[in-house]
């Protein structure tokens, strides 16, 4: 399919501005001005609508089908969260408007901020870390915070991961300064205690564990881990990627974790984009709320206000208070539940094991439990009989017109394949992508070409990523663009994590 | 009201496939010190048409652009997004997807990221863009981690005149990377180029805005050759908006270029999600952060796209990344591809000329004295009311005006300093409105 | 603003392509003496910013009902439309696609029509539907211009207590159709069997409303059976939003059933587009107005979907067709179909059940005396407020509340009478309101 | 793919409505009371979004790409048309809201009357009609009742058509109670005045006419014509459909015309939305006025108000005051042109033109004339040499991606391919539509199967109509549905018009 760029042509417009008569002329002085202009597409707005419209339909989201990418938690997005977001009152609001021209706005943050309080079962929230990682990122930083404010500023240093940890966790550890140390699985797929004690002493600043794990797992020994923490001084980090599982069943507060991020756009149905927006609130035990970042939305009266005076806050992560309309369509999300939450998680979990009693026969379990909202298959014995990847089972299922699971994660297992079927999916589709991956394991064995050369049913047959590595042609180059074809393809796919 | 699709019956054949006997079973794992015992205390659920209810009626209690006729800016602008960009970004199949790890089922979206960072290299002049950051100041910590790494160096600088709030968050970011962090003061209004050379001596990075936060042109190629001669890296904070008219920062010598992209194609928002954009020389493509979409060939030598030079990122590098970052602001940064492509070239620059006519026929009927004198601004400036701002703005808002950004909240000597925006949006009529009423 | 797609080196190209040197010349045909010598007189282009602020404004002289507490009905409600509805509605493919005439490009719309045919003949207890009308009015001229056709008769029998535009739209079609228009007077809010039984003699159809314009149900079985006793067909125009509590025309002896679908999925948007729906049994399909989608298989078996029994419409039947429709209401069909798969039988039970249920407290918190004492109503009802009831509904608009339909503009001697309609969107909290401002 | 119906599961549900408590309980009569439930479908919202999702993927519209179905004039619909009669102040406002809270929409309406009045050159318009071919019927009223008024409605009793005339022109004629009189059409495709003037007389009530004709003609004597009709006391009534042709170029009025109906969903880009809606307001000569459909929106000093007091109008055609969201769309079009609407017009006719110089050597070319926007070829060649129709032709160019034009219409020219572009297409994609059917011209000899078996690539193949019409299933027979499957296909499809 062409690029924008490549429909365009000289002098042909799109949009129209309003002419205003009899203004001063705009000057930029000569030194400023604008050499060359870019070279944006030009395109009239048919031709611009009919682009977008091709390139969608050459993408696969929830509104086309089943997307178990695990980790991702792909729910139904309500489309009334898309009508709310877009009243007037919160789309054109400007973020720089006076409190007393947005109580509405306020006092929504304030309402999201005490649910998230209640389903974390902690003290504080602030809304405006963007995304998990960055959650993630603001929490270390008010470890950092709280350490120095204690006079334990130099000595903490190090924060313990585990080895199922996403990427996000030690990426951010290094981000926010500190050293890490991964603690080991044991065989039921908790953190290894013996390991866990042997790596946490009085340099140690904190643990950042996801529970339920990577695995899909609830951490058995959970309470024992807070205390091993928690007896050296050092704080628990809950990574709340997993919350669907649990709203309502268990909480990180209760856990014993200290400071919580929530993706919202996981667990509280926001729409992906295709990689964003997202939102990762942090949620904080009472001793740390001193340090969160400003400005904290706070009751006042009968009113709403911005709290700027925080002294001992670690400053601004993002601009303002967060991005707002992931917060509308979130608040909206579990307004629509209510305390049924926990029925949603219930749900998310019934559905998961339901795939999973039905899968682990075919597909290797490396973890024999009933798990919780997802779980972690591996391909191992497909490629050991038939030398088939997870990675070619997952472009297979794309034939059959499932979008993969996440697979090569959580890293301690080989030839995994993660699943999350979310509570939205109903049966008829579980039922119809179990029978896929069991029809795709016997196609393993009699056409493993068929998976290999997957898939056969899309837009693109299978991709070259090496080449695209190697070759790095991240623009469109105009005249100068190279032109690959006729290059050597060898369709070689890396076998790393995709998903997550 | 739920979304849950199963029926009773299929729950009771679940759990007999399953092997349980009810969904209690499956948290057995938990211990039971950590099981809540009650129900979450929640609002009871609503249906659609009480939550839309519920959720108009917060809506009511915000006074938005379109109830009040509002100059303000000072980051956040209020231009016009064509219906087409919703249209796009309504799309389902766009916008539920998540991040295109399967390149097979995601050209769309890969195709959309790869054509937006053409869009952002051609707006800035730089060799490489990522497919967005959070915002225009999370893409500033960004740009000072990439330097760090780049030079090896412990100090970033950054200008006075720079969005207060792009410094707060390098400012939360900087211990943690390791960094110290230097602000150069303005004087009257832009950055005094040998003051920053001064100071950039054995920095990383320098940032200056340009137009700066003041809406005043900074001489920009002063700043990045003052960069360049302590081997700093350059990096401009520009408005895309801006970029029609102004020049862009690759050709005068700036190595990072980063900003807001909200301007371009997204709504206000009460500030997000928005999109931050950052774009570099190649020479920097390796220490990039985020996501980068690249092209390639399929199988049978068709071309295509996927995600690339992953290991550079979080989820292959681990504690080595050149950033944590995953979920970014890819359906934002559509809305921006869709918002310039509509525009294009001529537009962009037409948009560019608009909003400073419109500027500078707000700045002569004001007839107020300008904060900076003697400066050429783009969109917006400032002016002093003769007053504590505040005051200015709480009289004209009762009169349905918002006139602007109380520039002391920010800069203390400036407490008399107004920061009016001038968007297309605003026509003469407004801006005469907004003269009488400063006036009274 | 113009969405024109040619550059000036396209033109050039094209008109060089055809051999001719200008535009001109493609009108050298029109005599000159009907070629317009000047520009149109119509207000400049607009922007598209500026065109929205133009409708903004135009709206904003509008009281709608998000602004008014608002009780009117009499035809047109105020049910609420789900987000799903819109969504599918914005869909490009659905939207933007022409009656289909090809199946195989319209294959998305043409199972769409076949399943809300489904859903009407479901709702209706009939056997074929049309793939839908203009609206509630025009449909029962149709449903006439059947009745002529199937039975030879010439005279219709409408009831007076059916929406009195419905009466006015037969009649103005009447006369072109050569057909004989009698209406039978309601007797104290409904219509009594007997007197139907004998204007119904020798006509080709009786028209009734259930529930009628009044609100109030017809005795419907007895009305059907006056009517087949005289061979006449009975053609029951119903709404659809009653259709999960009140008994299916098909079940009670009707040969058509009609209706005006805006309540079932459309907003009210000052009376259309809506759709109006028309059913009937098999026996006359082959009389049946408008577009009819019908399964059928492709070249390899597979299941598909077709325009059918084309035979009866104006674009092969030319001046001997069932009628002259092509363009029909569609897309606003589809919305009655998502909207009524959304509800599923249970939820359009609840619906009708919750819309009575506030009815009949609305009816008790008035506290005034019914207009038709005695009766059964459904979602709306008629009470005399002492006065005229213009002055009423003025008083109570003047206090933000609009409590419903004069019906003395229809019936002159129910000129203190006020239909109060009540949808699930009234909450008791707004009957109440209504209630207070009705007192004062 | 599966009906709605065939994902239906016994007590799912979709949406929830709000439970108020303590009301009164609904009571209906036990005989008039639902005895079974009507069999809606089951779903819940998730699956419900995406069976629509995939339906719209099996659809084809102007957002798809080129859909040159003549007289359809299907154009691009812009979106921001579809914001604005979304505003709440439109679509929330009921129509029985008293004059002074809906003086924005009786504006709006006033303002189109106006400008439809300018655009057809005539004086008064209702907007009452709900298509052009309601248009057309409440036209042949307004004649009934103007000669009732004169005391002639016994003595005119017959309408003229043209034998190109649209099937709606006929039907209408008979609903209206009138006789039908064809007029032929001359070798340059205008009416052929002789036949004409041999059929119209005092029992004529007026003619019906497209004008440029559904042959992309203009009526080079349409000046004769006229007066042929008015020397009888006839009227002329003006098929608008082919309006795009000529807006701001030449008038209805100005040519004669008496009563005109606008197709606002072909000219002024309502979106068409597989069928309709659509929108057909007539305009006409002062004399016709008095009797046009009650209510008519007149202006009052500032304000403005419906108009009831019409003791001559017809009466009623339609609810209220028409399809009030039509208008605002057609409103939003016209103003986005301004007197701009002629090169709307011009550049329509350009495109048609310049398709039909680059098709004219390939394909037949039945009156070899300039075009108006556009025009009719036919493949007689191609059935004669090859045994190919117009459908075949039709079928092909789906596979290279186009929507057909419309085919065995105007009945006067056989094996018809009526080619209609419109003004909003660029210059690529018209020749890209040429390229596509000289290429099928060369199938047609080289690989006549190809055509014949056409299309391909469409989700079904080329389906039954003959079957449909005989079994007419025309809805879902749930346990009893019967079974198609395994009845014996020949894929006949109706060579009779399709568009238009
Ligand atoms: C377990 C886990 N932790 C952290 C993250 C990071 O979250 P985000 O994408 O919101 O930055 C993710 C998802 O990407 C995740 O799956
Ligand atoms: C020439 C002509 N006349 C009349 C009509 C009828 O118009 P409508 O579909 O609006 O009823 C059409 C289109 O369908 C047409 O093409």
């Amino acid at each position: 399919m062409k690029l924008i760029y490549e429909h365009s042509q000289d002098g042909r417009r799109g949009g129209e501005l309003p002419r205003y008569e009899g203004l001063p002329r705009a000057n930029v002085p000569e030194k400023l001005r604008r050499s060359s202009p870019p070279r944006l597409p030009e395109l009239a707005e048919p031709e611009l609508l009919r682009h977008f419209t091709a390139l969608s339909s050459r993408n696969f989201g929830i509104d086309t089908g089943f997307y178990p990418l695990g980790s991702c938690t792909m729910k139904y997005n309500p489309r009334v969260n898309e009508r709310l977001v877009s009243l007037p009152g919160f789309k054109d609001l400007h973020p720089h408007q006076d409190e007393d021209g947005a109580q509405g706005a306020l006092e929504l943050m304030w309402r999201l901020q005490e649910i998230l309080c209640e389903v974390a079962g902690l003290d504080a929230c602030s809304l405006q870390p963007a995304a998990g990682s960055q959650g993630e990122l603001t929490g270390l930083m008010l470890m950092r915070a709280y350490f120095a404010d204690r006079g334990e500023g130099g000595q903490r240093d190090t924060i313990v991961t585990a080895d199922t940890a996403h990427g996000t966790n030690p990426a951010s550890v290094t981000m926010a300064g500190y050293k890490l140390e991964k603690c080991g699985t044991d065989t039921r797929g908790n953190l290894d205690l013996d390991d866990l004690r042997s790596k946490v002493n009085e340099r140690t600043a904190g643990l950042m564990l996801t529970n339920p794990s990577t695995l899909g797992l609830f951490d058995e020994h959970i309470e024992d881990v807070a205390k091993i923490f928690h007896e050296v001084g050092a704080l628990l980090y809950y990574d709340g990627a997993n919350l669907n599982a649990v709203c309502g069943i268990s909480r990180a507060g209760d856990m014993g974790f200290d400071i919580v991020h929530i993706n919202l756009h996981k667990t509280f149905s926001q729409p992906h984009g295709g990689g964003g927006p997202g939102g990762g609130p942090i949620v904080v035990r009472d001793r740390l709320e001193p340090f969160i970042p400003v400005p904290q939305v706070v009751r006042d009266g009968q009113g709403f206000r911005l709290d700027y005076d925080r002294p001992r806050s670690i400053g601004k992560v993002r601009g303002f208070t967060g991005p707002f309309g992931v917060f509308v369509r979130s608040y909206a999300y579990i307004r629509s539940y209510g305390p049924g939450l926990r029925e949603m998680s219930e749900t998310a979990v019934l559905n998961a094991n339901y795939l999973l009693a039905r899968l682990k026969d075919t597909y290797d379990l490396p973890f024999d439990r009933l798990c919780m909202h997802e779980f972690v298959l591996s391909a191992r014995s497909l490629k050991r009989k038939h030398g088939i990847t997870a990675l070619d089972v997952a472009k297979r299922l794309m034939d059959y017109g499932f979008h993969p699971p996440t697979i090569y994660f959580p890293l301690i297992v080989p030839e995994a394949l993660m699943i999350e079927p979310t509570e939205t999916e109903p049966k008829e589709r579980l039922d119809a992508f179990v029978d896929a991956l069991l029809a795709i394991a016997r196609e393993a064995a009699d056409e493993p070409e068929l998976l290999r050369e997957a898939p056969h049913g899309r837009p693109v047959r299978r991709l070259d990523e090496v080449m695209a590595a190697k070759r790095a042609i991240v623009k469109y180059g105009f005249e100068d663009h190279p032109d690959l074809s006729g290059e050597a393809v060898e369709p070689r796919q890396l076998e790393v994590q995709k998903g997550a | 009201m739920s979304y849950l699709s199963l029926t009773d019956r299929d729950r009771d054949e679940m759990l007999a496939a399953i092997g349980v006997s009810s969904v209690e079973e499956f948290f057995r794992d938990i211990p039971a010190g950590v099981r809540l015992q009650r129900r979450l205390e929640l609002e009871p659920a609503l249906s659609e048409q009480e939550l839309t209810r519920h959720l108009e009626e917060l809506a009511a209690k915000n006074v938005h652009t379109g109830m009040e006729l509002s100059f303000l800016g000072a980051g956040i602008y209020d231009h016009y997004v064509p219906a087409v960009v919703d249209a796009v970004l309504q799309r389902g199949e766009l916008l539920t997807a998540y991040t295109p790890y399967q390149p097979e089922m995601s050209q769309g979206v890969l195709q959309a990221i790869f054509e937006y960072q053409t869009a952002i290299c051609e707006l800035t002049g730089m060799d490489v863009s990522n497919a967005s950051g959070y915002d225009g100041t999370t893409v500033a910590a960004d740009a000072c981690f990439m330097a760090k790494h780049v030079t090896g160096r412990t100090k970033v600088v950054v200008t006075e005149a720079t969005n207060p709030q792009v410094r707060q968050v390098v400012k939360t970011y900087a211990p943690g990377f390791g960094l110290e962090l230097v602000e150069v003061p303005h004087r009257g209004g832009t950055t005094d180029p040998d003051e920053l050379a001064a100071a950039a001596k054995d920095a990383a990075a320098v940032i200056f805005q340009q137009p700066n936060f003041f809406g005043c042109l900074e001489p920009a190629p002063e700043l990045a050759a003052a960069a360049n001669e302590a081997a700093a890296i350059a990096v401009a904070h520009v408005d895309p908006v801006s970029l029609g008219v102004l020049e862009a920062p690759g050709k005068y010598g700036c190595g990072i270029a980063i900003g807001e992209g909200q301007g371009a194609g997204n709504y206000q928002s009460y500030a997000g999600p928005h999109y931050g954009f950052l774009a570099a020389r190649n020479e920097f493509i390796r220490r990039m952060p985020g996501r980068i979409v690249g092209e390639t060939l399929d199988a049978e030598g068709e071309r295509g796209y996927v995600l690339t030079l992953q290991t550079r990122e979080q989820h292959i590098r681990r504690e080595k990344a050149t950033s944590n970052i995953t979920t970014n602001q890819t359906l934002l940064a559509l809305a921006g591809l869709v918002y310039l492509s509509w525009l294009g070239p001529q537009g962009l620059r037409d948009l560019g000329e608009t909003c400073m006519s419109l500027a500078a026929y707000a700045k002569e009927r004001l007839e107020l004295e300008p904060a900076f004198p003697n400066k050429t601004t783009f969109k917006e400036f400032a002016v002093r009311v003769g007053r504590n701002a505040k005051d200015a703005v709480r009289d004209a808002r009762a009169r349905g005006v918002n006139p602007g950004y109380v520039v002391g909240r920010d800069y203390q000597d400036l407490d008399d300093a107004l920061l009016v925006a001038v968007t297309e949006r605003r026509t003469p009529g407004d801006i005469d409105r907004l003269a009488e009423v400063l006036r009274a």
